[in-house]
């Protein structure tokens, strides 16, 4: 009964913030905080209360499940369901939501009510998605989280906002109606095969389906997921939704909308296609190269500081996308660590964004420089995030993409060879942006407070996440673990004839038919 | 019979072009009358004797009166058809008169595909037609009183004739007399300063239109 | 008084009836002509559908021709009424005159 | 006292935590409390647990202290092991002893200075991610402290910050290294995947039966290693970035460029030994480029005029020579070699760091000279490091190791009197280049006054490392000379024996000796050229520009800054800058533009008569009739 809770909290806080709008500046930023907290209490219990359940292999698929039918005679049910991989994007949505909220403290000054009813209807929306299993509802919370994104950017953007939000809204909905064309192909192909006509993700599970239209519904599917990851042909939205977005917005955008796409592969995409996905696997992954290449060239060439850190999150989301169709256990843990790292390094990078413009107002790289001097504060949490957006070992990102080469060189040596690339690539860009902004001589002279209270806590918070999955990822990887499981089974389950290179999947389900004792080679956690 | 059907026919189209080939305007309501004659004679020579007198009745005479009533109460004068000869070039003919040309050659074509079954052969009499009017069709005479009713409080409304019954009285803005050019002058005045207006009064929040390129 | 007279006959007299209407109407520019020929276009259809009806001997082809009438009928007062506002508005007959709604 | 093991690389690490979070609240005078006392005591712990490993060495002469499972993924279960044995020994105490020094003595030299607390929490990291790094059991650990060190590299490097030519430098290490590095990655992406571990020990056992020596995996694994070593120690072809790497300040350049960091690729070598003797081509591979290395950086270290860069040339020449050593086999040697040259690298750049401090930052040796008497303590110091350097025989410890890795590069089973040639080409340059840089700066005529003289802080370390320098080699005396090698045969614990195809006893005399005479020669060569007729020129810059196109070449570290520059560096800047607003974008653009075309072409139909709108209907029926009739 707690999973429509855990939605509709956010929900009505939105409303409730809007009308606190009314009282004065203050009170909305309270009630979105007070809102959040009572979500992040409500997650913690959550994963406190199945912890010890997520390592048992006679752990069911869903940890809660809520099912109610909702418009029957088409088979629409208000289905919920939360799993390991679920639970953690959804802390990692609440934990990016009070960052939005706290770095937008005073940065928003006019309708601070209608701001906060809009970024709590997009953190309801994303956290919807993450535990919508009835298709239908997942796809009601996808368009549910665009609309209040596109106001977010076209009313309290910057210089071109109405641009960026249009570019930005088109597209996601033309990619989206791809989609729906998508589930209601399935819906009816599944509905004449088996007579039942339901958008139920388990009954649709096992459809049948010819080759070709599955690949067709498949690609469906992947255009609206590659334009969210987002895929490199796909991408130009990212950059300029970035640039104009307010600075919650676009840690909203990047932490948990770039996000969105990556679950919503793993979660449906491959399951529902297991067929199509790997015949489609080799193409998506030399789409994945080519977005951590480009991402990481254009990053370098960029002027506008928050641009090049939108086409760094364009490099880092190439390697989930890897991940996901190199789709072995090494790969996908890999893909979700760099999930929970992107958004939490570059979430903190577009808050420091966020900041500097405040105090300088302009994002020129030009006219930065040597920034250092007058805020070392600021100097450290940049170099720490720049830092762990290079992948260095240590911090979170490194984690994820080395589990996700290690998984993808098992699939394809090349491809693994030249994402490694990437590596240096991110070295050159973050590098920049630090010899850009902080280093170098103080031309403009700047003379700047350094990093107040209130911002030391975000970056302190954020680096200790960060700081912690890059050290000790394991209760991470456990609970990551138990949601990928039921996934893996899935598709291992359909492709019993399984393609040679995914021998992981089928050695899986051989391990779970006989249940595998808890493994003994876990060492003594200190 | 035959013959009174071909011969009413031929009238008939040759009483149609000269309607759309004269200058003068009552000229071509005459021409009109003669049409719409012939075709009731057609209508009778088919069988349907109620209709022809029908067409008589209303079509030439109420429709054509009225044409010519508003001809009347426009009192265009000699000048109306001197217009008319500058306007109707040879080159205007040329583009309508070949896509009618082609539309007569395809429906002749495809009347001529069907083995044709004669028509006219039961005279249907008006008894029979009024019977089938109140029966099935009763809702049909409904909707075309309405219909009749809509049309007379149109054209009453329309034909308002209060703006230039009265040339003499100065307007505020209205230039009565003007030509054409100042009327359309006015009318783009009166429509930019809408806009300006329009923008002025920032209903929206004032930064989602203010600064749109 | 059997006319038997082949039904395309009919319909190919209307269909010319119908084509001379649509001529006038692309040709002139004056309005009373344009509405003139409308109503030579219309009372063509009428005649198509009489043809029609007397062919299977059933009274809903005169019928229709009523409809057609009062159709007409209405048009006509209508569009009258028009080129009166017309002449008044615009000082003129010529139909190309009011050509404000344009893109 | 093994359990303390785990303390060696915490304690620095503590000490960074401590400096970065009190950053400037901290007075300066509290700071090298920290940042000494740090690395102090874990070179105290370290040498309480080389005692205890040495008297009671644990079972397998290996101790392993497993702190936490860094992350397990299906097989995939990297622990963050600490694995202590001969060869990591040895590499704790020389980094902690040498660093503990070198953080004294910049303790003094650094002080005054803004940033003295950022300074120490880079070098307190530098040293922690070393001992990571040297103590790792597992290759992913020692990948975290590979990355750590190239970090504190690029963070010390650009410490000036000011200055955005030390950025610039700074960057072109971590690039360069992250280079070397992104293809280690690969490597153990390789060895995982055929392996199925990256524990170091397991991972050389089943290397070994599984791998058949010169396989295809074989080869690969160990070129990988390889490129990943090259990266990290400066050698051929990705040594553009430690000459620049001098624009650090000079305990940095002491520390990391000189005694420890460098060296990591050597470590990396001899501790996956296995893979490289199971590539017996890569093998080679490693001693050619030893071989070709230390004799173009020894070129090029005869033309410098910056002190600082001279030795950065020579660093890179006598890694060449640790990694001739590994090339032959000679593990022990090449080990020794890395002891001795920790010692004296260090000491000269100390030295040098004095003389720069009180010349007010002058580097150029043509502006120096006649510096004997004003700065007696840093002459006699640099004067034994340049002799340890330059391997003068019997004396000095350079000597020692030098001339063993030259015997083995001869007699070794996979030596060769070729790759002995080049050796000792190099150790003629390595004279000749040394004592040129003794020479100008300490003998002539004065030409500045020397403003500061160097306080105790900073005698301490250089009469220690000056001392060790010489005693430094006595540890592993050949044959020929008292045969004593209590290092070897320490370290042939870990690493396996040097196998010597015909061992004669006369053979390793005669090499001795010419070992030992052609230094002499070289720096006979200096004597002449460099303190009896004196440069003419006013300071470097017009005697390069004067040199002959050789010599400017050499100056130019043969040419390879020019042809990274044009091969890589611009074409992608270029590339890059040039496809800055995203081609894919104005494709998206180009749809939006062609739409609004289309729009005006259409709206021109909607020309507002109504004449025309019925000829488009009449046409429409005209049409759709035909299409219905014939179509």
């Amino acid at each position: 009964m707690i999973l429509p809770w855990i939605v509709a909290i956010l929900f009505i806080g939105g409303v409730l913030a809007w009308v606190a709008g009314r009282l004065g500046p203050q009170w909305p930023r309270w009630v979105s905080m007070i809102v959040l907290l009572i979500h992040l209490a409500l997650l913690v219990a959550i994963w406190a209360q199945y912890f010890g359940q997520l390592t048992l292999s006679s752990r069911g698929p869903w940890l809660i499940e809520f099912n109610q039918p909702w418009i029957p005679q088409v088979g629409i049910s208000f289905y919920l369901a939360m799993d390991g991989l679920s639970l953690l994007l959804l802390l990692l949505t609440n934990l990016l939501g009070i960052m939005g909220v706290l770095t937008s403290w005073n940065a928003i000054k006019e309708r601070v009510g209608f701001f906060h009813f809009h970024l709590l209807w997009i953190l309801s929306g994303v956290v919807g998605v993450f535990l919508a299993l009835d298709l239908f509802l997942f796809y009601f919370f996808w368009e549910m989280m665009l609309v209040p994104l596109y106001f977010l950017i076209a009313l309290w953007g910057h210089e071109n906002r109405i641009y960026a939000a249009i570019k930005f809204f088109i597209f996601t909905q033309a990619s989206g109606l791809l989609m729906l064309l998508g589930i209601i192909g399935l819906y009816f192909i599944h509905g004449q095969s088996t007579g039942v006509y339901t958008f139920n993700y388990n009954q649709l599970l096992g459809t049948p389906l010819p080759a070709s239209t599955a690949l067709w519904l498949m690609l469906g599917f992947f255009v609206a997921f590659a334009v969210k990851i987002p895929v490199v042909p796909l991408h130009p939205w990212l950059p300029d939704a970035h640039t104009e977005a307010p600075t919650a917005g676009s840690v909203d955008l990047a932490g948990l909308l770039l996000k969105v796409g990556a679950y919503g592969m793993i979660r449906f995409l491959v399951p529902l296609f297991p067929q199509a996905a790997f015949s489609f696997a080799p193409v998506a992954m030399v789409l994945g190269i080519a977005g951590i290449l480009y991402g990481a060239a254009l990053a370098f060439a960029q002027t506008d500081l928050k641009r090049l850190i939108a086409y760094t999150s364009i490099s880092h989301m190439g390697f989930v996308l890897l991940g996901i169709f190199a789709w072995n256990e090494l790969a996908l843990q890999g893909a979700v660590i760099i999930m929970l790292a992107h958004g939490l390094s570059t979430g903190a990078l577009f808050i420091l964004v966020g900041d500097i413009q405040e105090r300088i107002h302009t994002r020129e790289l030009g006219r930065m420089g040597g920034m250092w001097s007058t805020m070392p504060g600021m100097g450290t949490a940049g170099m720490f995030f720049a830092l762990a957006s290079l992948g260095l070992p240590g911090l979170a990102n490194f984690v994820g993409e080395f589990l996700v080469l290690l998984g993808v060189y098992q699939v394809n040596v090349a491809a693994a060879a030249v994402a490694t690339i990437g590596f240096v690539l991110a070295t050159v860009y973050a590098l920049w942006m630090m010899q850009r902004v902080f280093f170098g001589p103080n031309r403009e002279g700047w003379k700047l407070p350094d990093v107040n209270a209130r911002e030391a806590t975000i970056y302190a918070v954020l680096m200790f996440f960060v700081l912690v999955l890059g050290i000790y990822p394991q209760p991470v990887l456990t609970t990551a673990k138990h949601g990928l499981d039921n996934v893996q089974r899935y598709v291992a389950r359909e492709l019993d004839g399984a393609p040679p290179f995914d021998s992981s999947a089928a050695r899986l389900r051989s391990d779970n038919d006989h249940a595998n004792p808890p493994s003994s080679d876990h060492r003594s956690r200190p | 019979m035959e013959a009174v059907f071909y011969i009413s026919g031929a009238i008939a189209v040759l009483s149609t072009i000269g309607v759309i080939t004269r200058l003068n305007a009552v000229h071509a309501l005459l021409y009109l009358v003669v049409s719409l004659i012939a075709v009731a004679l057609v209508f009778y020579s088919l069988g349907a004797p109620f209709v022809a007198a029908l067409e008589v009745i209303i079509y030439a005479g109420a429709i054509i009166v009225l044409f010519v009533f508003v001809i009347m109460l426009l009192n265009l004068g000699p000048q109306g058809s001197r217009e008319e000869r500058q306007w109707l070039s040879l080159k205007t003919w040329v583009g309508p008169a070949v896509l009618g040309v082609i539309l007569i050659a395809e429906l002749v074509y495809t009347f001529g595909l069907q083995p044709s079954h004669p028509a006219g052969v039961s005279v249907v009499e008006p008894q029979q037609v009024s019977i089938a009017l109140f029966g099935p069709y009763v809702l049909g005479v409904e909707m075309a009183s309405l219909l009749l009713l809509a049309g007379l409080v149109g054209a009453y409304h329309l034909g308002q004739r209060d703006d230039f019954r009265r040339p003499a009285q100065p307007e505020a803005e209205e230039s009565k007399t003007g030509t054409r050019s100042d009327y359309l002058a006015h009318e783009g005045r009166a429509l930019s300063s809408s806009t300006e207006k329009g923008a002025g009064s920032e209903i929206g929040p004032a930064r989602l239109k203010g600064d749109e390129q | 008084m059997i006319a038997a007279v082949p039904m395309a006959h009919g319909l190919i007299l209307a269909g010319c009836l119908f084509a001379i209407g649509l001529i006038g109407v692309l040709v002139r520019r004056d309005i009373i002509f344009v509405l003139a020929s409308i109503e030579i276009m219309l009372n063509a259809s009428g005649l198509a559908f009489v043809v029609a009806g007397s062919r299977w001997g059933q009274p809903d082809g005169q019928i229709m021709f009523i409809f057609i009438l009062t159709m007409a009928a209405t048009e006509v007062s209508v569009g009258l009424a028009l080129a009166l506002q017309l002449h008044g508005r615009l000082r003129t007959l010529d139909i190309d005159a009011a050509s404000k709604m344009r893109g | 006292m093994l359990q303390l093991l785990w303390l060696v690389p915490a304690l620095p690490f503590a000490g960074f935590v401590l400096l970065a979070l009190s950053g400037r609240r901290l007075p300066d005078r509290w700071v090298p409390f920290i940042g000494v006392g740090s690395v102090g005591l874990s070179l105290l712990a370290a040498v309480l647990v080389a005692t205890s490993f040495l008297a009671a060495p644990p079972p397998g002469y290996a101790y392993s202290q497993t702190l936490w499972t860094w992350m397990s993924v299906g097989s995939f279960t990297p622990g963050i092991t600490l694995y202590l044995d001969a060869l990591s020994l040895v590499m704790v105490v020389v980094v902690t002893f040498v660093g503990f020094f070198i953080h004294l003595y910049s303790a003094e030299f650094m002080a005054g200075g803004e940033g003295y607390g950022r300074f120490f929490a880079y070098m307190n990291l530098f040293v922690g991610s070393m001992l990571t790094l040297v103590l790792a059991s597992n290759l992913l650990l020692l990948y975290l402290g590979w990355e750590g060190v190239g970090l504190c590299s690029y963070l010390l490097i650009g410490f000036w910050y000011q200055d955005s030519y030390n950025g610039y430098a700074a960057r072109k290490a971590f690039v360069v290294t992250r280079v070397g590095d992104a293809a280690l990655a690969i490597g153990l992406f390789l060895i995982f995947n055929s392996l199925g571990t990256l524990e170091i020990q397991d991972l050389m056992r089943r290397a070994a039966q599984q791998w058949a020596p010169g396989s295809a995996l074989a080869l690969s694994a160990a070129a990988l290693l390889l490129v990943g070593a090259l990266g990290k120690s400066a050698q051929l072809p990705l040594q553009t970035w430690l000459p620049d790497a001098m624009a650090g300040p000079t305990p940095v350049s002491a520390l990391i460029h000189a005694a420890t960091m460098v060296t990591a690729g050597v470590y990396l070598i001899a501790r996956t030994n296995v893979l490289f003797a199971l590539a017996p081509a890569v093998q080679l591979a490693v001693a050619v480029i030893g071989a070709v290395t230390l004799l173009l950086a020894g070129f090029s270290a005869l033309t410098q005029w910056d002190i600082k860069r001279v030795l950065a040339y020579s660093t890179i020449s006598q890694i060449g020579y640790m990694f001739l050593a590994l090339g032959v086999g000679a593990w022990t040697a090449a080990i020794f070699h890395f002891m001795t040259h920790a010692f004296f690298k260090s000491l000269l750049f100390l030295a040098a760091g004095v003389v720069i401090m009180s010349l007010d930052e002058e580097h150029d040796m043509f502006k120096m000279g006649g510096l004997r008497r004003s700065l007696p303590l840093a002459f006699w110091t640099f004067l034994v490091g340049a002799a340890s350097l330059s391997a003068l025989p019997l004396v000095t410890a350079g000597g020692y190791s030098k001339e063993s890795i030259l015997y083995q590069a001869w007699a070794g089973q996979a030596g060769s009197p070729w790759l002995w040639a080049v050796g000792i080409a190099g150790a003629f340059l390595t004279g000749m280049y040394s004592f040129r840089m003794v020479f100008l700066t300490f003998f002539g005529e004065m030409k500045q006054q020397p403003s500061k003289k160097p306080s105790i802080d900073i005698g301490i370390p250089l009469v220690v490392l000056a001392a060790l320098s010489i005693a430094g080699g006595y540890i592993d005396l050949p044959r020929t000379l008292g045969n004593l090698p209590i290092l070897s045969s320490f370290l042939q614990n870990t690493l396996p024996p040097t196998v010597i195809a015909q061992p004669a006893i006369d053979t390793e005399l005669v090499l001795g000796v010419i070992a030992g005479v052609v230094p002499l020669i070289g720096i006979y060569f200096a004597y002449l050229l460099f303190f009896q007729r004196r440069p003419a020129y006013a300071d470097g810059p017009t005697r390069v520009a004067r040199g002959g196109p050789l010599y400017r070449l050499w100056f130019a570290g043969w040419g390879f800054d020019w042809l990274y520059d044009r091969l890589i560096v611009r074409p992608f800047v270029w590339a890059a800058r040039a496809d800055k607003d995203d081609v894919i974008d104005s494709v998206y653009d180009g749809i939006t533009r062609l739409n609004v075309v289309f729009n005006n072409l259409l709206s021109g139909t909607e020309s507002g008569r109504v004449r025309w709108y019925a000829a488009g209907i009449a046409l429409g029926a005209v049409v759709v009739i035909a299409i219905g009739v014939f179509a």
